[in-house]
């Protein structure tokens, strides 16, 4: 049917072979694995050792970084689930594309195909003038899709993989009558390929350790960039990639080194704590609007900006020390936030920087309206699920699920005169022995927090009672958010766990070396605890890039489905 | 037309009455009052002899005898007259003299009367007139600018005195015959550069400037290390648009104009460039 | 303590995990640009979507529903609907943010509901309303793009545009519809020939190409990542199905029977005359959708400030609900109650026509997605808050219905959202300002 | 339904029917309000430190006093029924006949014209029309206007307050009370409040109230007080009441209304020395100047505060001062004919009356009135107020000229 034949299927196999072969170590031989399609020689080398799915905030940051901000990415990605106490960035590593989301992904590929070749942005990137604007060019076909190619799958193109493309702009620029609508298709082609959608990590032979596996250039260029900028390689990553210099520890060194002192380094360390504090929630988060009027949307889209507004302030303006997260005063207020927080906001729209006083009680993260609403219930605040995120969050310790026959009513009873505290409400509860170990762990650490009711405003009364702040963390005693931001500045674990997500995040994998672990808090104590050199050294860690030997193997695959 | 057709129509009036004439309120180009932003002129051809000179530091029109031109809002004088195009009669006419349109010439719009459309063709709809038309005033045909204002020179007076003008309403010692009355001012056509997408032109300082989509002020200059100036962004694959030129020095990709790196200004004004910066102009 | 919590547990809890392959669906329905749903059968049914439009709003107290969620109460002015409440969802306490903006009686509403941006403008409408984008997906390979009728006959009365001054004007005659729809130009679909779109063929050519990359790419993988390329490749060979089935001749069309011609008729306000002429325009229309003459349409009943009279009176709807005192113990107006009731039985009619015809399995009701509005709450007031709106048939499963939802005081573009993203367009933000959001109402996705 | 939620536009079909809406309710407010107005402030808080204090109006309605001795006829009539009552008995009662509606309406709505094209709403000083029936009761709220200023008004009667206080000026009141727009037809009301409230919490009308200088709420006789419009938004919670609490910018843009006065504070009271107050308000018609309405204000002359300090920090009370006779029809003016038909008012019968009652902006020549002594309730929420002293510059960003509503 049509002048559209499919494309011929010995090409495309001898195209994506090359590929991967020339992803590797260079090689004459791609032809002869071509002829035996398939054939276990691939398995051994080059390698193709992960594919991390782009999160939504990678997939747009690189289509605004490669065609310009106002190219419009429209459409509903398809969530990365995240495995229980991993992060997401782990999670990629695992998330396949089922039919509905591919949907969405092919239509915003045509969407922004047809974007970038339309009228007004057409003459930007296209490389050259076309023999006939109503027909087919291959070669400046082929000279615009190379370069663009290169950067949308973050390696060159083979060049069976240009041709590829080139066929497709040909074919399509031929019934439509129209060079550009050909460019489109090939775009689009490109845009929803696993070789866009799937950070495709291949990996070498670690020349100095026989029979060690590591991440060849262009994969690192790939991590370093969305580890560091959470978007697509740039022109001077994918070059320094070319020539093989981001497997030399000195220059990959440096190359770590410029990367993090650049401003586009907030960008990525806003998306390392978007999925360290599991910002996931807050598109579900809801409060019942008649105990909590200042909730509103303007409120709920304030709420993760202004934790990381003040988690990149202290961190990066003048490298603050992490621990300070838990007891600064300075954060960032905007309208809608002033009125919950009670404090004048002088512009209308916008940010502008404020400082808590010291009677607010507000003490760093914990004292920000995001996390008490988040962990608090749609009408009341909730020590008990305060004391499980900052256990779980902040010190990665996992905390067990209540078993399924217990009774709340006591705990959820909020008009009850006879009980007129959370804390009182809890402690009847926890009569119960069942429910009493877990919550010995978490309510000492939430209960602190109640002068903060369920979306983080302030109070010293609940149903005319005094609230009690006192608290207890692994045997140390203090009352209020102030105490708590102190314990957790001074605990070992907040730092330790940390250091393992940092890890986790750069790999895409939960690292199971405790001592490599432990060794890097060292650094980052010995450092001031100043995250950006802790990130810095992750970066040019060489077991960052070491594969680990069980993706090599064809491991065995559990499959999960949504709870 | 059935009765009951005629009066549903008249108790629709009661909306269409408020709408009457008023569409064109709604875009700036009928908006000549001191205390509103001043609308680009259209480029269309001015009428004989009147021209642009300085005043202050706007520009007005003035007539060929250097005579600022006032324009009158038609839509304010609804209760002096059901045609606010015959106000200017009597006392009026002692003090303020009519722009008249060559002789010979015909008519092209009118104020709407009423609420019906005006269907008749040989009259355009003022909201979507051009800078200049010609109207049947109470002084013969006379000028019209943007479609409401009935443009007037001051009786009497010389060259270029501008005295009364942005006296619209909000003064509360205005006199009633001061209130609507306003200068011509004059802001040139926006230019249509060569430019990537997300830059556009603002009027800033009498001239254009470039502009980026929010209207913050596009502007160059020696950026000292680490300082806090924003460049403008630009896309990694674009291979740049005439004088518009793709970067890729720093660590992001960023637009130059004609060689020169390009800052992003914090809002609209020239107050916004920080001092060693110069604002980019097409 | 009964949970040592030492380092060496908590560095565990670090590592608590294995490659896992995890599949989520997002949206059970597949659709595609031009908004082919698969019924059950496979075969392409077109999914349609239209407005039906209503002056001077409600008494809201007599209307809107107590309880939110299914199965709402049905109050005085909503008791009509009764049979059909199962397909109908009411829509509540949505808000119209003007950020300054005037509110332009019986003006501002109608198009902050279409376009999801405040009227700056007199006349006209602020931006593209989403009849017409949702037009641009799955309208474009009908004979018309969209229809737009006026049953009170006002050609003027419309609120579907591209922006700016010009509105797409409104059959005011059902006569006149009749002529444009099965007068010369109609082709019968049943005997029509078949053409394939070549953006279509485009785009499976593309999709071949891709799939193509299969076989090399998985031999070149471990185990846990050939899983996901399987589930990818699962997800484009589903994609490429739904672009055959548009490849192929279409099923032929059972429900659809031409019509009788309509005589002319007397147009004009008069309450009775508006019913008759809307009863014949909607007959008309079910045909023009049954026939898949068109997917897209707006019905406007009567107009913003509705010029209904009643037989022998001149007293018009719209004066009605000013000159006639509220008394607040009644807490409505009885005279201009009486419109109220006459326009929700036209609705009613409207909803069962379009429920009579059967498609396979399903109504034509169903297989439709109508969104109807007035353009105030309260006319007396000219409130733009809580502006009542409702939508009727599931299109073709992808929304619930028999839902009260309450806005709770959200932007009212929350509406817009959600109907263009069911409709497939794809956007996950909508409006402008203070209207601009990115949330779609969750409780009526399927 | 969330009755809080419901607010009104005034105009539709002409302005006119706003204020018919507008006025169909007043109520509980009305009633209520004079005496809260004067509630004596017990247990006042002490003020901040720094003596400032910002607030958000959130009502802002006529001071109407139900009860059938104000108009012992009833409401004024309409358009309608005044061209009945200029019949004979017999044609009067002929047109009043069902049958004959059509007939009646044909001819009523013939009243609302005139000459090539007037009407009696868009040209009200072109109609010669009977005046309305006045307030007939010696009760009204408002201020004594007159008294700090004589020979600067003419002659006129003058109103008790229901707190007592005497020399009560309010001939706005005295001429629009009857009519049904501001008295309505069920001695409750209410609507009005919730009405008004719409504009004001629209960012239209929106205005705010800045208190520098307090040094007690008890006693101060030293305040400076700035009584200004903001284009932002307020937040309401779900019963239509504004949240405390946020904050709020005065507006830098023209048309820009910042009014300083300076008050002090007696007994709990608030109030400000006369001076001109200008305040926005914009029918949104779409504007005889401008989309942002018609260039219309709230224009006090000879102006004066009077705000009750409330133990829950928010303020109630009155503003006061003469308005030129014109502003009172400016709504129905601007809606025109359509004021008049499909509300019924009588724009010309109004503004004669309005006339002739005229006890302010006294012309020295003629000694003449053309302003109307008028009041309005007020009641404000604490609120953040940034003060925004000198206008800032403007740009008009180009290429919106044609591409339409950005620079609005």
């Amino acid at each position: 049917m049509s002048p559209f034949r499919t494309v011929p299927l010995g090409i495309a196999a001898v195209t994506l072979v090359a590929t991967l072969w020339l992803a590797g170590t260079a090689s004459t031989s791609a032809p002869v694995h071509a002829e035996a399609n398939g054939s276990p020689a691939l398995l051994t080398d080059p390698q193709v050792v992960g594919m991390r799915r782009l999160t939504e905030a990678q997939y747009r940051n690189s289509i605004a970084d490669i065609f310009g901000s106002d190219i419009r990415v429209a459409g509903r990605f398809e969530p990365i689930v995240r495995p229980a106490h991993q992060l997401i960035a782990s999670g990629a590593r695992s998330s396949a594309i089922t039919p509905s989301g591919l949907e969405q992904f092919d239509a915003m590929a045509r969407e922004i195909a047809r974007q970038v070749f339309d009228e007004e942005h057409r003459a930007q990137f296209t490389a050259c003038v076309p023999a006939d604007p109503a027909g087919a060019d291959a070669s400046c076909a082929g000279r615009t899709l190379a370069p663009l190619g290169r950067l949308l799958f973050r390696r060159p193109l083979s060049e069976q993989e240009l041709a590829l493309y080139v066929r497709i702009a040909g074919e399509g620029a031929g019934p439509t009558r129209s060079f550009a609508k050909g460019l489109e298709l090939a775009l689009g082609a490109m845009l929803v390929s696993p070789l866009f959608l799937y950070v495709v990590e291949t990996a070498q032979p670690d020349p100095v350790r026989p029979g060690v596996m590591r991440l060849d250039d262009n994969s690192r260029a790939a991590r370093l960039s969305f580890m560091l900028w959470n978007s697509a390689p740039n022109a001077a990553l994918l070059d320094a990639a070319a020539a093989g210099r981001l497997t030399d520890q000195p220059q990959l060194a440096a190359t770590v080194r410029r990367m993090v002192a650049s401003p586009r380094f907030e960008q990525g360390l806003r998306a390392f704590f978007s999925d360290m504090l599991l910002f996931e929630k807050f598109d579900e988060l809801a409060k019942d609007p008649v105990i909590y009027p200042y909730f509103n949307q303007d409120v709920l889209q304030a709420l993760p900006e202004q934790m990381l507004r003040t988690i990149t302030t202290q961190l990066l303006d003048g490298d603050g020390d992490y621990r300070e997260l838990f007891t600064t005063r300075k954060t960032w207020m905007n309208r809608a936030l002033g009125a919950l927080y009670r404090v004048p906001v002088s512009q209308s729209q916008g940010w502008v920087p404020y400082e808590f006083t010291a009677e607010s009680d507000r003490s760093g993260l914990l004292g920000l309206a995001g996390f008490l609403a988040m962990y608090s219930h749609s009408g009341r605040s909730s020590p008990t699920l305060r004391g499980r995120a900052i256990r779980e969050l902040l010190l990665c310790q996992p905390v067990p699920n209540p078993p399924g026959n217990v009774n709340f009513t006591a705990v959820q009873d909020t008009g009850n005169k006879a009980m007129p505290t959370a804390r009182i409400r809890l402690d009847a509860h926890t009569t119960d022995p069942v429910c009493a170990g877990c919550h010995k762990i978490t309510d000492p650490i939430g209960l602190p927090l109640e002068r903060f009711d369920g979306i983080g405003g302030f109070r010293t009364f609940e149903n005319e009672a005094a609230i009690d702040v006192s608290g207890e963390m692994d045997d140390t005693r203090f009352t209020g958010g102030d105490g708590l931001g102190k314990a957790i500045a001074a605990s070992k674990d907040a730092t330790l766990c940390v250091t393992s997500r940092a890890l986790e995040y750069a790999t895409g994998r939960p690292s199971e070396d405790g001592e490599l672990i432990e060794r890097l808090e060292g650094g980052f104590a010995a450092q001031g605890y100043r995250l950006r050199q802790l990130i810095e050294t992750i970066a040019s860690l060489p077991q960052t890039y070491e594969v680990p030997t069980e993706s090599i193997k064809a491991g065995t695959t559990l499959v999960a489905t949504r709870r | 037309m059935r009765l009951d057709t005629g009066m549903a129509r008249n108790a629709s009036l009661a909306a269409l009455a408020a709408l009457a004439g008023l569409g064109a309120a709604s875009l700036p180009a009928s908006a000549q009052p001191a205390d509103l932003p001043i609308a680009a002129a259209d480029g269309s051809p001015f009428p004989p002899g009147v021209r642009v000179r300085k005043l202050g530091n706007a520009s007005v029109y003035t007539d060929a005898k250097g005579k600022v031109l006032y324009g009158l809002d038609m839509r304010t004088l609804l209760r002096w007259a059901p045609d606010p195009a015959r106000f200017c009669d009597a006392d009026c006419a002692q003090n303020w003299t009519a722009l008249a349109a060559p002789t010979g010439s015909t008519a092209n719009i009118r104020y709407p009367a009423g609420f019906e459309k005006t269907a008749d063709d040989r009259f355009m709809d003022p909201r979507k007139a051009p800078d200049w038309t010609v109207i049947d005033g109470a002084q013969g045909k006379q000028w019209v600018y943007k479609g409401w204002h009935l443009v007037f020179t001051r009786a009497g007076a010389k060259a270029r005195p501008a005295d009364g003008d942005g006296a619209d309403g909000n003064d509360a010692d205005a006199d009633a015959n001061e209130r609507r009355w306003n200068t011509l001012k004059y802001v040139p056509p926006p230019p249509k550069p060569a430019a990537p997408g997300v830059v556009t032109t603002a009027f800033v300082d009498g001239a254009y400037a470039f502009a980026d989509r929010e209207g913050r002020v596009l502007f160059t200059g020696k950026c000292e290390r680490d300082c806090a100036w924003r460049p403008l962004p630009a896309p990694m694959a674009s291979s740049g648009l005439g004088e518009w030129q793709v970067s890729l020095a720093g660590d992001a990709p960023e637009w130059t104009f004609k060689g020169k790196r390009v800052f992003v200004g914090a809002a609209g004004g020239s107050g916004t460039v920080p001092s060693g910066g110069q604002i980019l102009r097409p | 303590m009964a949970f040592d919590i030492s380092r060496r547990l908590a560095l565990k809890g670090m590592m608590n995990g294995a490659a896992i392959t995890v599949g989520v669906p997002l949206l059970d329905i597949f659709l595609d640009g031009n908004g082919v749903a698969m019924a059950a059968t496979g075969a392409p049914v077109p999914v349609r979507f239209g407005t039906w439009f209503w002056g001077l709003g409600v008494n809201p107290s007599r209307w809107f529903p107590d309880n939110p969620g299914p199965g709402y109460d049905l109050k005085p002015e909503l008791e009509v609907i009764k049979d059909h409440a199962h397909k109908i969802n009411i829509l509540g306490n949505f808000n119209v943010m003007l950020d300054g903006a005037p509110n332009l009686p019986h003006t501002s509403g109608g198009p902050a509901i279409r376009t999801g941006r405040a009227l700056t403008a007199e006349g006209g409408l602020p931006g593209e309303s989403f009849d017409v984008t949702i037009g641009d997906r799955i309208g474009t390979r009908t004979r018309f793009r969209s229809l737009e009728t006026s049953a009170s006959g006002d050609p003027r009365n419309s609120l579907s545009g591209r922006g700016g001054g010009n509105l797409n004007p409104s059959e005011g005659s059902a006569a006149g519809l009749y002529k444009r729809l099965f007068g010369t130009g109609f082709k019968d679909p049943n005997s029509a020939d078949f053409t394939p779109d070549p953006e279509v063929m485009a785009r499976r050519s593309v999709l071949s190409a891709v799939t193509d990359q299969r076989k090399a790419l998985e031999g070149a993988v471990g185990a846990a990542d050939r899983q996901k390329l399987d589930q990818y490749f699962t997800s484009v060979r589903q994609l490429e199905n739904q672009l055959d089935v548009e490849l192929t001749r279409p099923q032929p069309l059972q429900a659809c029977l031409v019509p009788q011609p309509v005589a002319d008729r007397a147009i004009n306000a008069e309450i009775e005359n508006v019913v008759a002429n809307h009863a014949l325009m909607t007959d008309l229309l079910v045909m023009a959708l049954a026939c898949d003459q068109t997917r897209v349409f707006n019905m406007m009943f009567n107009n913003g400030a509705s010029s209904l009279t009643r037989i022998g009176s001149t007293i018009t709807h719209h004066q009605l609900t000013h000159e006639e005192a509220l008394d607040n113990r009644l807490g409505y107006q009885p005279e201009a109650t009486y419109f109220l009731n006459r326009i929700f039985e036209a609705w009613t009619y409207f909803v069962a026509a379009l429920d009579k015809v059967q498609e396979g399995d399903r109504t034509l009701l169903d297989n439709t997605l109508v969104f109807a509005h007035s353009e105030t709450e309260f006319a007396k007031f000219h409130t733009i808050d809580n502006i009542p709106m409702m939508t009727a048939g599931s299109a073709g499963g992808r929304i619930k219905t028999g839902i009260y939802v309450d806005g709770l005081g959200t932007p009212i573009s929350r509406v817009g959202l959600t109907l263009q993203q069911v409709m497939g367009v794809p956007i996950d933000k909508w409006g402008a300002k203070s209207m601009e959001t990115g949330k779609s109402i969750g409780e009526l996705v399927a | 339904m969330d009755r809080g939620k419901t607010g009104l536009g005034l105009m539709c079909g002409g302005a006119a029917i706003g204020v018919a809406a507008l006025m169909a309710l007043t109520g509980s407010l009305s009633m209520e309000a004079p005496a809260r107005a004067e509630a004596p402030p017990r247990a006042l808080p002490a003020p901040p430190p720094g003596g400032v204090m910002g607030f958000v109006v959130q009502d802002f309605v006529p001071p109407v006093i139900q009860g059938m001795d104000a108009c012992p006829k009833g409401t004024s009539p309409k358009v309608r029924d005044i061209y009945l009552a200029s019949l004979p008995a017999d044609e009067r009662a002929r047109l009043e006949r069902k049958e004959n509606e059509p007939e009646l309406t044909k001819r009523w709505q013939a009243t609302v014209f005139g000459a090539d094209g007037t009407n009696i709403c868009s040209q009200p000083d072109k109609f010669d029309r009977p005046l309305l029936a006045t307030v007939q009761s010696a009760d009204a709220g408002g201020l004594d206007l007159d008294g700090d200023a004589p020979g600067e008004s003419c002659s006129h009667e003058e109103f008790t307050a229901p707190d007592g206080r005497t020399g009560i000026d309010n001939q706005e009141y005295r001429v629009m009370g009857c009519t049904l727009e501001w008295r309505g037809k069920d001695g409750i009301g209410g609507d009005l409040l919730t009405g008004m409230r719409q504009f004001h919490a629209s960012g239209e009308w929106t205005q705010v109230i800045l208190l520098r200088g307090v040094d007690s709420l008890e006693n101060d006789d030293d305040v400076e007080v700035i009584y200004a419009n903001t284009p932002d938004r307020p937040q309401l919670d779900s019963h239509g009441n504004f949240l405390p609490g946020y904050s709020f910018t005065i507006s830098d843009k023209p048309p820009r209304h910042r009014n300083a006065l300076h008050g002090h504070i007696v007994g709990g009271v608030l109030v400000t020395d006369a001076q001109d107050i200008k305040l926005a308000q914009t029918w949104g018609q779409g504007g005889a100047r401008d989309i942002r309405g018609a260039r219309t204000a709230y224009d006090f002359r000879h102006a004066k505060l009077r705000l009750a300090f409330q133990p829950d920090g928010s303020l109630r009370g009155l503003v006061g001062g003469y308005r030129p006779v014109f502003d009172v029809i400016q709504s129905p003016a601007i809606g025109g004919a359509g004021a008049a038909l499909a509300a019924g008012i009588d724009c010309a019968g109004t503004l004669a009356t309005l006339r002739k009652y005229a006890d302010g902006i006294r012309d020295p020549k003629t000694g003449a009135c053309s302003g109307v002594s008028s009041a309005m309730n007020l009641y404000a929420v604490p609120a953040f107020i940034n003060d925004v002293p000198a206008p800032s510059a403007r740009i008009a960003p180009a290429g919106t000229a044609h591409a339409g509503n950005k620079t609005l």
